[in-house]
């Protein structure tokens, strides 16, 4: 019991780095970024390319995090700032996205998966009952650095309170002054470094290919709606409700309908709350 | 008014489809001594680890062949092989591939390695003999269509051999089996180390599973270990049970690990990273004789061939494979017709173990190739040797009669 | 005011007869490759017909609609297996996929565009794990074979009839009160509903409509195809789907003929490497939704116009 | 004979804010009730909820004796009660008839219905019904948004802040137009606005709202003699 609750921690984590890169998106230009997982497998390609070329990991990790961070302002830059004004159109733009980086990494690297190495492949701890590979570990490590990093950024820096101000009401903090634009790229690039974060370590887990982030994505945007769109501190908790349930669900009832749980959770919280827990879009009408 | 424009756009759409249509496949080439048969092959998806090696294969026995070429009704002819990629995905792409092949360019005879289950349907539609040269799946293929032929023994014939080897030589007793669910060669290859695991008296003490398309193995692995087995069986092929294997190993399991998929020792490095040898120490793989381990003298220079000019290990799919072009040779000789799938069909049930090639098949009764539309080969469990980091031959077996014969052990695998 | 009515209608329902009887010639003529390009073309157009209510009037971006064609499919080719009538077996499969379509639309029809968009693509996700992991009903990630019900012919009668009687059912029931409250919906939902239009039910009932249409093309499909398996209804595909109406023009008549031509002809790029089809395929979809967000038949409609108009007053 | 409208203790509580905190009162069909007081004292949220915008937190709404509060704002509106919105709110891609004829579409055809063109010249819009909403003058707009209401066949009519951006000559004859509805339809109309040229002469009798409670009720001209109103809202006049 003990070891599928630490799994669920594990997978917890992992859903959090990805569900804090979309809430933050979302927060401050209210766009679904489906195209996170294409960022994702980008970095991960990234890093595996690296380490191929031979650079040592930690070089490697952070060619990884560079190009998630490059690859998410260039979604930006390119076509989310296009459709801030027409939030109809943006599932389709992030869709469109997710097809051209998803295959710009099948193109590249060929369908088949490839393992990333790790220096701590075959590091083991073992606390009673419970075995934590070295690449979990790192997980949850990776994860706890990165969100302490940008809690710290969010709440201490005048960078962070801007961002917030701009996720709380885009025209007031428009007309205080706050440069909007420079605002949607520094969500993007913070999202893609998360993504870069979550590509390298998550890929030593498994494989490296271009599908290895669609399952991911779907269970963080769940974590998404139940974290209600916007909020980082939501996302966070949410994840790792979701992360112990998928992997309870996954132990005691079936490994394979594992996301399938994911799913149920969403539709529950769909059924009582429309428009998700914390909702921030404030009710058009009233 | 505006519907008007879009009637217009759209003749121009359906022109441009018809055009395409008229361009490719317009039946057989033109010079009738060149006979053209097809193949249907994995190049790309989960199971791309065998379609360029099963094509590197039939080119060579295609060159081979064509030097002297084969006579049918008194003429001389060559063989061409017109390949098609189902992209491992024979539901979608693959019947597409047969439906162009049979109803397109009429091709007589088909080679293919996967999906026999859903080309049944096009199969009734338009019969065509279909030789398969890869797939060993428990309940075996033959049972799906009577114009299917197997070059290759079961993996019935294979998988009992790593139960009596594992009990007589590492005193294993017990085993727990991890399967990729939804995998229908792993889940063939489970039923049949339960069965033989109970006949050689190895209990199984855990059976988890994990989805095909999943990425986290931690609870399969975890119901595994946990039931503290003497050896973990892993079932399923190559490209699916390695990302397993390297989790098993992360998560502390040392023991002797067990499937049947064939890995090579450049699939293992390719999958499995430059932790391979360390990853692959304690391996047992029982399946087909490989090339490189078999004893007759055609097979290893075919193996040597082999790897001289495509730089790769050769699988076991490579000789038959290779064999392809001479079966199909041989059947048209008989039947006296290079293009009626009817004839060539009935043929193929009447000739013996063609002329050139390397599989190194066992005789069946009265000396013909096919008994019942299957051939037999002779099986053997490798063991991974970490100093030389490549396989070898640990026990060479037959199966016979559902009894395991004529075991060789070798004395010392990795020596 | 009735005259100019029949003459829309019989200016809409010529060119849908026409379509019907190309598409009937198409698919006899066509074997192997474009033979299954016709396949899919047709039998993609009768799915986003019935999207095009969802997605297309109403401006709600359903995911799911590979889902239902998936549904329809595989219950057909199960119900076939328990040597059900072909008939009855395509009609229950049809009204299962229906039901599944209620469930769906009562879970989301309640939420606003990005939940529907994210909900309906979970709904998708989930529907391929069933496909492939239920194995003993749906054969697993091979597929599994389906019984021939119809005769071929029969088969390519339906998908061109239904190709014609589902477009020529889009433009009547476009024409109804339901055609004007699915658009109301799409201008501005708040108002709608103080207008009395009641959006929760008519998003509902659009969503079981648009799971008929794609069950009947499921049905149709697996008939010809003879074997259906969980990769021809991914999540992937749904986004294709999706696309192809984004870029034939969402709301109009046409939209789903053009749209899959479209779509199903990029990814016939796939010869100059694995990707680059869908690669050219978001590139155009991005551009189509943010310059020409009214898609290529919006693009030729306003064309047309300015021609016209230019000719009156030349 | 019971009052046409019926509203009792209605509450409604966003979170810990109470926005309206138990508001009671009746109307008569044919009669215009005045609705004023300072902003955030709840005018809008009240009409809310009496168009089922908002389910009430507490209270209830009886039109005809029968319960018509918190089941949406569609089911509102057919059983009688539409309403206007303070910031307009149009389908601009359509033309006004497009509108009108979807509104009237929607309910079961009630007696003393307007039609398109009675409608449009009531409210002087005659002349625009075929040009886009989106491109009309904002006075216009906000018009039509009333035409729109009335299309519905409402027996409680809503209007949230009607006059605003008018100048005297337009909020007059507003005033007639609303004054007409009331008596030849027998609708029950409830106005809020702060143009008080524009609402004294119109309404037979005014409430005054203050932090969500009631806070005087009466003719125009006992509330512009009242000293509570005065000090908290009006000012010296």
């Amino acid at each position: 019991m003990s070891q599928v609750l630490v799994n669920g921690l594990f997978l917890g984590c992992l859903f959090a780095v990805v569900a804090v890169g979309l809430t933050l998106v979302y927060g401050v230009m209210e766009v679904p970024n489906f195209a996170h997982a294409g960022v994702i497998v980008l970095a991960a390609y990234a890093t595996w390319a690296a380490g191929d070329a031979g650079a040592p990991f930690a070089l490697a990790a952070l060619a990884g995090i560079a190009c998630g961070a490059v690859v998410s302002v260039l979604t930006e830059v390119l076509a989310y700032r296009w459709v801030v004004d027409k939030p109809a159109a943006s599932p389709a733009v992030a869709l469109g996205l997710l097809l051209i980086l998803q295959n710009t990494a099948l193109r590249g690297y060929g369908g088949a998966g490839r393992s990333l190495d790790t220096p701590y492949d075959t590091v083991l701890f073992r606390i009673g009952p419970v075995t934590l590979p070295g690449v979990k570990v790192a997980l949850v490590l990776l994860a706890v650095l990165s969100l302490a990093a940008l809690h710290l950024l969010l709440s201490r820096t005048s960078l962070g309170r801007a961002m917030r101000a701009v996720a709380q009401d885009r025209e007031a903090a428009a007309m205080l002054g706050v440069p909007i634009r420079r605002q949607y790229t520094l969500a993007f690039l913070i999202a893609g470094l998360l993504g870069g974060v979550a590509a390298i370590a998550y890929a030593p887990t498994f494989q490296v290919s271009p599908y290895m982030a669609d399952d991911v994505l779907l269970s963080a945007f769940v974590v998404v709606v139940l974290g209600g769109l916007g909020s980082v501190r939501g996302a966070v908790t949410g994840a790792l409700v979701l992360g112990v349930a998928e992997s309870l669900g996954s132990a005691y009832v079936s490994s394979a309908y594992q996301s399938a749980f994911g799913f149920l959770l969403l539709v529950l919280v769909l059924v009582r709350w429309p428009s998700g827990l914390r909702s921030t879009d404030a009710r058009r009408v009233a | 008014m505006r519907s008007r424009t879009a009637a217009a756009l759209l003749a121009a759409g359906s022109i441009a489809l018809s055009t395409t249509a008229c361009g490719p496949g317009s039946g057989p080439g033109g010079d009738d001594t060149k006979v053209k048969v097809g193949a249907i092959l994995s190049m790309s998806g989960v199971y791309s680890t065998l379609g360029p090696a099963e094509k590197n294969a039939m080119t060579m026995g295609v060159e081979e062949l064509n030097r002297t070429g084969f006579t049918v009704a008194g003429r001389k002819h060559t063989l061409e092989i017109g390949y098609a990629d189902d992209k491992s995905d024979p539901a979608t792409t693959g019947v597409v591939a047969l439906r162009d092949m049979t109803q397109s360019q009429k091709l007589p005879v088909i080679a293919y390695g996967l999906g026999s289950a859903t080309y049944v349907p096009q199969l009734r539609r338009k019969p065509v003999p279909m030789i398969n040269i890869l797939d060993s799946s428990y309940p075996s293929v033959l049972a799906q269509d009577p114009h299917l032929y197997l070059t290759r023994g079961g993996s019935d014939t294979y998988v009992p051999g790593c139960l009596s080897y594992t009990k007589q030589k590492l005193g294993t007793k017990s085993i727990a089996v991890i399967t990729a669910k939804g995998e229908p060669y792993g889940e063939g290859l489970t039923q049949l180390v339960q069965k033989s695991a109970q006949a050689e008296g190895v209990k199984v003490v855990a059976t988890s599973d994990y989805p095909l398309g999943s990425t986290d193995y931690g609870n399969a692995i975890n119901t595994a270990v946990a039931a503290k087995p003497d050896a973990v069986y892993l079932s399923s092929v190559t490209g699916v049970i390695l990302p397993v294997l390297k989790q098993l190993r992360q998560s502390g399991w040392t023991g002797p690990v067990l499937h049947s998929s064939g890995v090579n020792p450049d699939q293992a490095r390719a999958i499995l990273g430059n932790q391979f040898n360390t990853l692959m120490k304690d391996n047992y793989d029982c399946a087909g004789t490989l090339p490189t381990t078999s004893a007759h003298p055609a097979t290893a220079a075919f193996a040597k061939a082999y790897q001289e000019r495509w730089h790769e290990y050769p699988q076991d799919l490579t000789m038959w494979a290779y064999d392809y072009p001479f079966i199909v040779a041989a059947a048209m000789t008989e039947a006296g017709s290079t293009t009626d799938p009817v004839k060539i069909d009935r043929a193929l049930g009447a000739i013996s173990i063609p002329k050139g090639t390397v599989s190194g098949w066992l005789p069946n009764p009265g000396d013909l190739l096919f008994t019942d539309h299957g051939a037999r080969t002779t099986s053997e469990v490798t063991t991974w040797c970490p100093a030389t980091q490549t396989i070898a031959s640990a026990m060479t077996f037959d199966h016979r009669d559902g009894a395991i014969v004529d075991q060789v052990f070798a004395k010392d695998a990795c020596g | 005011m009735p005259a100019s009515s029949t003459a829309r209608h019989a200016a809409a329902l010529g060119p849908v007869a026409a379509v019907s009887v190309l598409a009937h010639v198409l698919l006899i003529g066509f074997q192997g490759e474009a033979g299954q390009l016709t396949l899919l073309a047709v039998s993609w157009t009768i799915a986003l017909t019935g999207l095009n209510f969802v997605q297309g009037i109403a401006g709600y971006p359903s995911l799911a609609q590979a889902s239902f064609f998936g549904g329809g499919a595989y219950l057909s080719a199960i119900l076939l297996d328990h040597g059900l009538p072909a008939a009855l077996a395509a009609a229950l499969a049809v009204g299962g996929t229906m039901l599944a379509g209620l469930v769906v639309g009562l879970v989301f029809s309640r939420t606003r565009g990005q939940y529907f968009a994210i909900g309906t693509m979970f709904f998708t996700a989930v529907t391929t794990l069933v496909f492939t992991n239920a194995a003993d009903w749906t054969g697993g990630p091979d597929g599994r074979p389906v019984g021939l019900g119809f005769p071929l012919d029969t088969t390519l009668l339906l998908l061109a009839g239904s190709l014609g009687l589902g477009l020529a059912a889009f433009h009547l029931l476009a024409g109804t009160r339901f055609g004007a409250r699915l658009r109301a919906v799409r201008e501005d939902e708040d108002l709608a509903q103080h207008l009395g239009v009641p959006t929760a039910r008519v998003k509902l009932v659009a969503i079981v409509v648009s799971a008929g249409f794609g069950a009947w093309a499921g049905v149709l499909f697996a008939q010809y195809n003879g074997v259906v398996a969980p990769s021809q209804f991914t999540f992937v595909q749904s986004f294709l789907m999706f696309v192809a109406i984004g870029i034939g023009g969402a709301g109009r008549l046409f939209a789903p003929l053009v749209g899959s031509v479209l779509v199903l002809g990029l990814t016939q790029l796939v010869n100059f490497g694995p990707g680059v089809s869908q690669i050219v395929l978001g590139a155009v979809f991005i551009a189509v939704t943010l310059v020409a967000p009214h898609g290529v038949l919006g693009v030729l409609g306003a064309l047309w116009d300015r021609i016209r108009t230019k000719a009156v007053t030349a | 004979m019971s009052a046409l409208l019926q509203v009792e203790g209605l509450v409604k509580r966003f979170g810990g804010v109470t926005a309206v905190d138990g508001v009671s009162f009746g109307l008569e069909a044919g009669a215009v009730l005045g609705l004023i007081g300072p902003n955030g004292s709840g005018k809008t949220t009240l009409l809310g909820m009496l168009a089922g915008t908002h389910e009430p937190t507490a209270g209830r709404v009886l039109l005809d004796g029968r319960p018509a509060h918190g089941r949406g704002a569609h089911r509102a509106v057919r059983t009688g009660i539409a309403r206007t919105f303070q910031t307009t709110r149009l389908f601009p891609g359509w033309t006004l008839r497009e509108g009108l004829r979807l509104a009237r579409g929607e309910h079961r055809g009630r007696r003393g219905r307007l039609g398109d063109e009675e409608a449009a010249a009531l409210l002087g819009l005659d002349g625009l019904l075929d040009r886009p909403c989106g491109s009309l003058t904002s006075a216009a707009q906000r018009l039509a948004m009333i035409a729109l209401a009335l299309a519905t066949g409402p027996r409680v009519l809503l209007l949230d802040e009607p006059a605003v951006g008018m100048d005297d000559e337009e909020a007059g004859a507003l005033a007639a137009a609303v004054r007409r509805v009331a008596a030849e339809l027998r609708a029950a109309v409830i106005v809020v606005d702060h143009n008080m040229h524009f609402l004294m002469p119109l309404a037979d009798t005014v409430t005054v709202l203050a932090a969500g409670a009631v806070l005087a009720t009466g003719t125009p001209q006992q509330i512009r003699a009242d000293e509570a109103v005065i000090a908290s809202y009006l000012g010296e006049a």
